[in-house]
This record gives C-alpha cells, structure tokens and sequence, in this order.
C-alpha cells in the first residue's frame, strides 16, 4: 500500500488537537488544530431573535458563520464574506440544526461562530466539528453529535481527509461529508470532481468510516472535561 | 403563493406523499414537462428561456474581454449568477441578502465548472494578457420551485446558443459581430434535485412540495460520473437514500440531455 | 416623404406584441416586444408596507423597478442598479400613481418590476407601458391607461420611436412621453437633446398622437383576454 | 420645517394660491431673490456659492487626470453630485438613500451634458490614454425648495469660475497651480422648475410649495432652445401646461443669464 | 523670536471669523473661518431617537458628523466617509457631550453636522470649536463651551495652530485639544508625531492657553447676537 | 457578559474603585497577566496570541505586493486593521458598523505609524512600481476589556515575526518561500489605556471596569517619547490627570517591552 507525501495510509486522519471552553465570554467554544489547519467556533445563545420577522415560532434558529482570517491563506483574503464563504455557512448550519433540539428555544437565534486561523484542505469540516463541540460545551439540548471529514481522491487513490497539496492533484476530487453520531445519517455532503458513481458511492461510503473516527476524538475530548456526565451520545 | 398559504398547504402535501401521490399527480421520479426556447434576445450573445412546469428561467450570456488569473495565465473564465427578482415575488425585491439565489447559483456554477463543460484554453486571447469571460446571467422570471435544475438546464442551452464575438485589432469586442465559431460545449453536465417528505423521495418538486420538505439534495452529472452534489436543508438522508438519488439521475440523465441535444 | 432605415414611416411604431398574464405567480404581468426591445412587467400587491414609515396613510405607495438585465445591452451591464435606473423608476412609479387609484389601499405598497430582456431604445416608455397593462391584468381599480411612446428627432426628422441606430444620430433628441387615457394628460416627459422650443413643442404634440396609437393597442389586448368586461377604460 | 408642519402648512398655500397669491407675495412667475458669489474657496479649482430665498447650495470643482472612456478616446468628462447632507436637515444623514438628491442631481446634470457647455475635446491631455475629468460636486447648505434650478446655477457658476490646473512632465496635477486657460463655456443652460398648485402654475417653489404640490415640471434652456426636461411627481399636466411653462421659461432665461454673465 | 512662513508668532491664531444663524432651517448654526479652513455646523433636534434601541434613556445622544466636502482638499475627496472621518466624529461627539446637560432630554437625538468647505489644516479643531457655537445657538442647555485648538511642532519650534505647510516640516507634530470652557477640562485629545514627554506635556499646557483666545472670539460672536443674555457661560 | 448585566455590575465597580480596591484586587497601575504566543499560525508570514488577562487577540501578518502611493514612490506601506468578530460576542456578528473596532484599530496603527516601526523604504521592490504593502489583521478571540493595548502589543509581536516573502523573477510573491531578511523594527511603541472610574485613574481596564468609567485615555510611547494619544468617551481630564497618565505609562514602558524582546 503506497504512502501518502505526509507519510499517512489511505484512511488515516491528521493529527487532530480539541481543547473544549477556550473561549470565556461564549457559552461554549472549542480550538482545534487538524493538521495545519487552525480553528476557532464559539456558541453564544439561544437568545431572543430580532428583527422578529426572521425568527421561528417553531423552533430555535442557527446562525452559523464560516470565516477565514485574512491571513489563514496564500494570498490575504478581504474580510468581506465572498460567496463561497455564505454558502458553506449555509449548509453547515443546516447540518448542526439537526441534531441541536431546536424545538426548545422558539423564537430565539444560536449564534455559532467558526473562524479559519490557518488553512490547509479540509477547513469546513474541520470548522463545523469544531462548532458541534462547541455546542455540546455549550450544553445546548443535542441528539447527537455531527462529525465532519472529508473524502477524496488523488493521484488515482480515494483517501481520506486530504491537504492543500492532494487537493492540487490533477483528478483531485473533494467530498465534504458530515454525519450525524451515533446516528449515522447525512447532514452535509458538498462535492467538485469528476468521478464516476461507483466511486463516488465508495468515497461517501469511506464518510461513515472515517466519521467514526472523528466522532471517537470527539467524545474524549468531552469525557475529558465532562466525566461526571459519562458518554452523552449514547 | 404567500409563505403562510405554503405553511397550511404544506399538511396536505405530505398527506398526499404518504398516499404516494403529489398534488399534480405526478410519479415521485417524474419531471414537470419542460420547455426551452433559444435565441429569444437579439441583446444577448446566447440566450435561451426554460420552462420546466410553471418556473421559467430566463440566461442570457455575454462575453467581455479581461485579464487572466496570474495562475491561469491562459485560460479565460466563467461566473453565473442566478437572480430572483421582484419579477417573481416581491419578496425578492427588497428584504436581506438573497441566500437563496446565491446557493442556487453556486450550485449550477459548480457543477458547469468540475464537467469541464468549457475549455477555458480556447478562451486565451493573448496568453497571460487578454482573455474571454463568460457572463452567464440566470433571471427567475417565474419561481415554483427547483430552481437549481431549472437553471442548470438554461445556463447550458444559452451556452450552446452562445456565438463568439469578433474582436477589432486592438482585441475589443465590435458589437453585435460575432466570429465563425460557436461556443463548444466539451461535456453537458445536469442537475437533479431532490426533497425528502414524510420519508419519500421525490424529484424537481413544486415550490408547495419545498415548503413540505426539510431535506434537499441536488447532484450534477455527466451521464455517469459525478460532477458535483450538495445537501441542504436541516433533515438528513440515509446512505441508501444517497445512492437510490444517484441511480434515479443517472437513468434520468439522457432523457433531459435529449431535449438539450436538439437545440439548435 | 423619406422612410427610415427599416422602412418605417415617421410616424409609424415598431411592431408592438402583448402577451397578458404570462407570470403565473404575480398578481398581473405583461410580456412585450417593441422592436427588438423585450419586456417583462409584473404587479404584486397591494400588500401592507414595511417599514411602516414609508408608507402612507392617505393611500398606497407605488413602488416602480426599471431593471436592465445584464445581457440586455452591448456591453454587460451590473446588476447593481445606477442612477439612471434609479430616476427612471421614480418617475415611472409617479407616472402609475397617476392613474391607479391608489386612494383605495392606504399604508400599503403596489410593487411594479419591470425588467428589460433585450433594448433597442426606448426601454422606459416599452416598460411603462407593460407596467400600466399589468396593473389592468392585475385587476387594480384605474382611472385609465398609461401609454408610453418616444418621439425624438433623428437626421433632421421629428419621428415617432427611435431605434437605437437612430438615437446614435448626431442631431438626435429623444423625448420620452406617458400620456394618460383617456384623459390626456402628461404624467411622464423626459427629454434629453438640442432642440429649438418650437419644434419641441411639435414632438410634445407628437407624443399624444403617438399614444394613442399605442392605447390602441393596450385596449387590444386586455379586450382579448376580457371580453366580457367590455372596454374598461371607456 | 418637519414634514407634518408642511402638510398642515399646505393647506393655507393651496388656499392663498387660490386667491391669486403665493406665501410670501411673489408673483406667480417671480423668482426669490438669487445671489451668487464665486472664488468663495480656496480649496477648489472653482466654486460658487448661491442663495435662492433662503435655498442654499455650494459647488465646488475638482479636476482629475483619468483615463477616457474607449468609445470616445479624446474626450474628457464631467461628473455633477448633488449632496443632501445632515448640515440642511437631519433627515439626510441617515434613513433611505438618497432618491431626492439623485434625481435633482440627474437633472441638472443632463442640462450641461445635452446643452454641450463642456467642449469635452478640449480636456483630452494624451489621445486615447489621459484626460482631465471634472468632478462638480454640489452640496445643499440650506434646502428651502427649488434645489434643481439652484443646484444648475452654482454648477454653472462654479464651472465659470475654474481654472484648469498646470500638469507635471509625467502629466499629474501639481496642486494649487494653474496653467492659463480658464474653462470654456459653450453654453449656459439653466434651469426653470414649476410647481402646479390648485391647477395654478407657479415657478421657483419653495419647500413648503412643495409639499403642497402634486405635480412639478423642470425644463433645461439654452436662450429658446430646450435642452432637457423631467416631469416628476403623481400630478399630471395638460399639453397647454407644458406650453406655457416653456414659454415663460424662454422669457425668463435672461434675466438669470444676467447674474452668471455678470460673474467674474 | 522667529516668525513663521505667514508672519504669525509662535503663539498667535490665524484669523478666524464667526457668524451664527447662517443656515435658517437649523435649530442652531455656525459659519467659521479659520485661517484658509472654511466650515459650516448645524444643529438639530433634540428629537426622537430612531430605531430607540440605540437610544440611552438617561439621556441625549450626540451624533456628531465631521464630514470633508469632496473640494476641500487637494485632490478630491470621495464623499464616502473613511475611517479618519469617522473616528474624528466620534471622538468629537464625545467632546461636545461634556458640556451639553444632555440629561435634560432623554431617549433624544441632538443631530449636530459640520461640514469642512476649504481645508488647510486644523479642520478638526476648527470644527468643533464651531458646532460648539452652533449647540449654543440652538439654546441647548450646556455647562460651557467646548473651546478646540491644535498645537503642535514644526522646524524645531513648538507653535500654536499649524498651517499645512507647518504640518508638512519634517518633525512635525500635531496635537488637537478641546477644552471645556470655563471649567478647563480636556474634552478631546488626540495627537501623532514623535515628541519627548515633556515637550508633550508643554504643548498640552499650551492648548490651554491657545483655547482661552479661541474662547474669547466665541464668547464675542454669542454676545454680539444674544447681547440681553450677557456672558451665558461665566 | 451582557450590557445589562454590565450596567448593574457598574455600581459595585465604582464603589470598590472609591475604596482604593479593583474587582480582581489588582492596584490601580497594574497590568493584568501578559501572555504573548507567536508563529502560531503556519499560514500567516507572522503570527502571535497575545492573552491580556481573559483579552485575547490573534494578529496574522500578510505580505503583499502593490503599488506605491504617487508621493512617496519609493516607499511600501502598512494596513492594521482590527475586526471584532462573532467569536468574541454575537453583538459584532450583526447591527451597526463597528464604530468601536475602528477606533481602537485607529489608534493601534497610528502608533506603529507615528514611531516609524518600520522603515517603509526598505518595503520598496522597484522604486516608483512595485512596493511590498503588509497586512496587520488583528482578530478579537476573547473581548474582556483593553482591546487597543491588546492589539498594540499583539500587531508588534506578529511584525517583529515576521518573514520576509520570496520573489519570483516577475516580483511576484512565491507562496510559504522566505527571504533570508526578516521584518526590521526600528521602535517598538506600546500603547497604555487609562480609565477614569469615581475620579481615579485606572491602568488596563476590563470589560466591567470600561462600563464604568465615562473617559479613557490612550497614550502610545516609544521609551520616554509620545508618538500618539486619543482621548475618548464623554467624560473629561484635568491636566494633572493627563500628565500622572504619562508619567505612570513610560514607567510601565520597559516592562512591557521586555515581554516583547523576549520573542524569537
């Protein structure tokens, strides 16, 4: 089995680092370096949600921010959002509205905030793992956690969790995948390339794995500063 | 329809879809009939106007000449940009920043984009100075709903209509003259989009069967390869969910890639 | 007597088709060519007006969109309305409000789009006149029609609607008119050229023959798809 | 003056203008009192300062070297603003853009643009690369209605007024020099705005004349040639109106032609 | 003792010239000249604060605009506020809220805008010390006046009231100061350049001193229109 | 900690202060605990974390390249720009410009400015053409009072980080490459934020003790020298008051300096 220029198998991760409440003033926060990657979520909320007109009277609202730093890449990014950006906050907001038990909180907004300190391949994932954690610091009402990865293929293998430079490939493909734990259930999946189904059904079935492995650092890192509690997912 | 009529009709909707019918007795797997003209506008350098059930899409392209990206140095470029316009709901007209449009467009734009449906290459003027963009410019004039393939399909039949503009001797383009060749299209990626109510899956779905629904996924093809897909919504899907949705587009892909075909 | 580049008479129109109602979703809509100028005009409303101090307690407010598409003229044009957009759609809205009977809906607002596919000159006064049937088609209780028409000066000639080879004449006036029907009177004159005074008094005098020419039409059409109402504005 | 001050105010003009007067006993076809003074700043290339009653507008010009437009290579430009700021009213310096200021702006603009006053050839510096623009930028001081004709005598005054700057070899502008050519006015387009009240006709409104009126016609003269022109406002006008008004407006073009010949 | 470029001494002012009342519709207005500057103030209100959660319901807020018209400077200026603008309007507001008893109007608004026509250093200073005219004109209820200078070093020599060419030597320094008059308290200080500490402090006392003569000219000028009154800040 | 709740907390603030005590029994001219991390970041050409108590402030330097300003040609620049995020509190993620971030940014940069840091000559590529512009983004990751000193020592420790990017043959920058050079500092300016709660003057103040206080004053110094000040906020200063402030601040200069020439 060929090894990967950072010396990584197939289905191995990067080294990935969470420390949970980083944040004083949030309700909830977590920094998590994944690989080169660096990020920062915060959780502020549920609180009442105004202009009014933009609330549910259902259920709580999440305004997630996906945010690069101008200098998490190559060349300075402007601070103001691009489309890219507002898209990813999009879904990935969608992505943590269903495992939060919204439905306790009508009317009211949970701000999650995710900034991009350094940037590697990957960052969404990275930022919207983090915002779940940082959610479940918060001790928001969950019925799970979402775990984030990403799946891909270069230089003709699927592997997981690529870099900046797999990502460069020339058949690079990039699938960005969140799974609801334990649950198993797909709340986010974004994807560019050029692959046929088969592998593509392949690379979303490496998703569910490769989350599981995520999922695991996740709930240590919230055994770890929440051992009373036991394992709150399952 | 008012989002509050939407909201009360949205009960009869999933009533209907656990019976296994939609409110216009369509199959779960069946398309609204679809309808594209081009060459509708003598302003535009292609233009073609989709109608796929009661939403009607309007593309228009123009070409411009501009300056490459410093690492593309010979490759011209595309930007798509879909609007929703007071034309269609008053709603748009005003109000916060229009998510909605921008996701949609993402999501064509995207899906053009990783089919390598153009060669950039061909769009150098004068390596690493002058080089072609593409304008692709998607109006909703009418939204009921699945506007993401319904702007696909108009994006790609304006495409296809586009001719390339004569340039003068300073390489600018002359108005309303146009060279021998025609755009060339090297792939026709199409867009299927789904929404998950009370469990089933259903395809290009009314703006009543969105509003029911709480689980969207939307996947670009080439035939049988993958281009581009992207969930949303706050519902989720099963693994299999996922892949019956692929097997469904792919055994769509060639009776909408048809009526692309026949244009002129 | 001369005749024009495509043959026309001084004071003949382009060819002019309506198609009434082609907007499912909207209250009334209109779809016109005029030339090689193709518009959409639909109507929403009257709703109630948000935020409230704009609106007006005495009656309802039109709010009037000029909007070019992109792909409408030579070069690309921004979606970002200018300040020509933006006079035309003031004085466009007044020229409506002259004759909807805005007294029946107060603190709400009307909202009129219009929008230009293709342009070939005389955008505003083929917009205006869509606008005024899509408000018939929409059922709004008026006073009457607006008719819209451009009469300009091209080559040493006073003529009726100009094409846009024309307007590039190097003596060319264009003057854009909305009389109102049947009552006659001017509720849109704007004017851009070098003219002497008599003359253009004699294009002024011009727009009300042109109008009803183009009433003409306007009644044509909403008699086809109303036969039963009879002529509503007479 | 508060708007609802104006509407309750609007009453008594109507009832005045009735009776054959105005509030504050001009003649239907009198214009307030006009004083204007020129080189008020040292700041500018050229400036004006005008009194209309109690109207008040600065203009001010600034040159600028840009680059010509590619449909006309020799040509310079002129950019007119028309600025409603918080000093005239607070109103302006929050709230909804400013449709007012643009439309006034636009008008008076138009005005110098069709009257060809600016031989915008003579502003060519290097064919095809480099050309002075003029930015004319106006700004209400006091706004007691009738700012379109206030705003075209302080542009044109200011204009009358500027002197073109002195170039460096590279072709900049060395600030606070002067080369010796003055800008040349081709013409003196002015502007004549009327107000129709109870069916009257009354020329150069005040604000509160404003609020009382439902109907305003702004027309743009050189001598007796008719150069631009807006009807504005939900009020309409007969075709015997519209005469009248452009006739009045040619009897009245020398007497303020007077005031902008008699500057310096 | 040297002079300067303009023949001032180290502790003169350049001319000023006060009017009040100058812009009718105003609650209360200012025109200064102030050697070759050129600046209007206005003030209205107080009134109503909109949207009301910005208001303070203890008091008054002062929304101060120091704004340069596009001609005041050598090359033109975009009327587009820039962050200079808008530090100086708030750190100006502040300055004038020392002295007004705005405890008197609570949840109100008191608008106060100074636009510069002709800028030649010292605009800020020149700015203030006229909408501080302006605040007494409108009869706000104030503890004093709000008397601003600039101080600073050119050509070795610490010197009041810089022109720009002064600004321009190559140690130059500027200080603005605002001081409450009678009470003589700093209201606004604000300072850039690379001055020992105990320069600094002399050009600080200095502004003292420098302000009681621009107190002196602003006492003149209410006088001269509110004579019945007599000296209303002693 | 919510506005509210600041207000409430303000009265025990105020009588804490009047007895010579501070909420977290520090002495009125004490800094709180100084942490400064830097290279934390491998995207940035400079990075540091500076923790000031519970503030937190991430600075990340970019190089670029552009164009000289026409008046000094031969000089690059520098951009500090400092942005209160949703990170640190919701109430900057929405609402009104964040007038509070530009100043404290404002005076951060104009220190860095005022004391010639850096030596924009040695910025220059091809003199007149081509500069190196750096980008100084200071990002707020905990707001608990003190932004501006925060800032101050968190841009001067990412500058004095910071590697100079390589060029390629085009003087474009070569991507995560490194000069030999790093980025010269010729002064290191610190800034030191004062409060006055109840008459007393306070070093380094919370959040809390901000919502106390109604004026606050910012002195930036290199050694004994003044390079910038800002008084700020409604309240006033005697000159006693201002001149104890300077004194206090070149006292408390070295020791804070220190923190900062210990860094790699």
């Amino acid at each position: 089995m060929s090894t990967r220029l950072d010396g990584r198998k197939k289905d191995d991760l990067r080294p990935i680092k969470i420390e949970l409440g980083v944040v004083k003033s949030a309700a909830g926060s977590c920094y998590l370096e994944w690989g080169k990657n660096t990020v920062v979520a915060t959780v502020h909320g549920p609180r009442p949600m105004f202009p009014k007109h933009l609330s549910n009277s259902q259920r709580a609202v999440v305004d997630y921010r996906y945010r690069m730093a101008p200098f998490s890449v190559s060349d300075r990014k402007s601070p103001v959002p691009g489309k890219r950006d507002k898209e990813i906050s999009l879904v990935s907001g969608f992505a943590l509205e269903s495992v939060i038990m919204t439905e306790k909180f009508p009317n009211t907004v949970i701000n999650v905030n995710t900034l991009i300190l350094s940037a590697d391949a990957g960052t969404r994932v990275a930022a919207l793992t983090a915002a779940s954690l940082a959610c479940a610091d918060a001790g928001l009402p969950m019925k799970g956690l979402v775990s984030a990865v990403a799946i891909g293929r270069a230089n003709g293998d699927l592997i997981y969790d690529l870099t900046k430079d797999e990502e460069d490939a020339p058949d690079a493909v990039d699938t960005a995948i969140a799974i609801t734990m334990p649950q198993k259930e797909i709340a986010l999946l974004q994807m560019d390339g050029f692959v046929n189904k088969d592998d593509w059904k392949k690379m979303v079935s490496m998703g569910f794995s490769a989350a599981e492995k995520v999922y695991a650092l996740q709930k240590n890192a919230l055994l770890e500063k929440y051992p009373v509690n036991g394992d709150i997912n399952e | 329809m008012s989002d509050i009529l939407n909201l009360i009709n949205a009960g009869s909707i999933k009533e209907k879809i656990k019976n296994g019918k939609r409110e216009d007795n369509r199959g779960f797997e069946d398309f609204r009939d679809l309808e594209i003209k081009t060459s509708v506008l003598s302003s535009a350098d292609g233009s073609a106007w989709v109608k796929l059930g009661k939403t009607e899409i309007v593309a228009g392209i123009k070409f411009a000449v501009g300056t490459p990206y410093p690492d593309s140095p010979d490759e011209g470029s595309m930007s798509l940009n879909l609007e929703l316009t007071g034309i269609s709901s008053p709603d748009f007209s005003t109000g916060p920043p229009q998510i909605d449009a921008l996701e949609y467009g993402r999501v064509a734009d995207r899906a053009i984009r990783s089919a390598e449906a153009i060669d950039f290459k061909k769009l150098s003027i004068v390596a690493g100075e002058k080089v072609f963009i593409i304008f692709v410019d998607c109006i909703a004039i009418n939204a009921d709903g699945n506007l993401i393939d319904a702007t696909e399909i108009a994006a790609l039949a304006a495409l296809k209509n586009a001719k390339i503009p004569k340039l003068d001797e300073k390489n600018n383009i002359i108005s309303k003259e146009y060279s021998d060749k025609k755009l060339e299209l090297l792939n026709i990626p199409l867009s299927f989009t789904f929404e998950k109510i009370e469990g089933k899956i259903i395809v290009d779905p009314t703006e009543s069967e969105e509003y029911a629904s709480d689980a969207r996924f939307s996947l670009g093809l080439v035939k049988d390869t993958v281009v581009s897909c992207q969930k949303s919504k706050n519902g989720v899907f099963t693994e299999e969910e996922i892949f019956t949705m692929v097997d469904i587009s792919v055994n769509k892909y060639n009776e909408i890639l048809k009526k692309i075909e026949a244009l002129e």
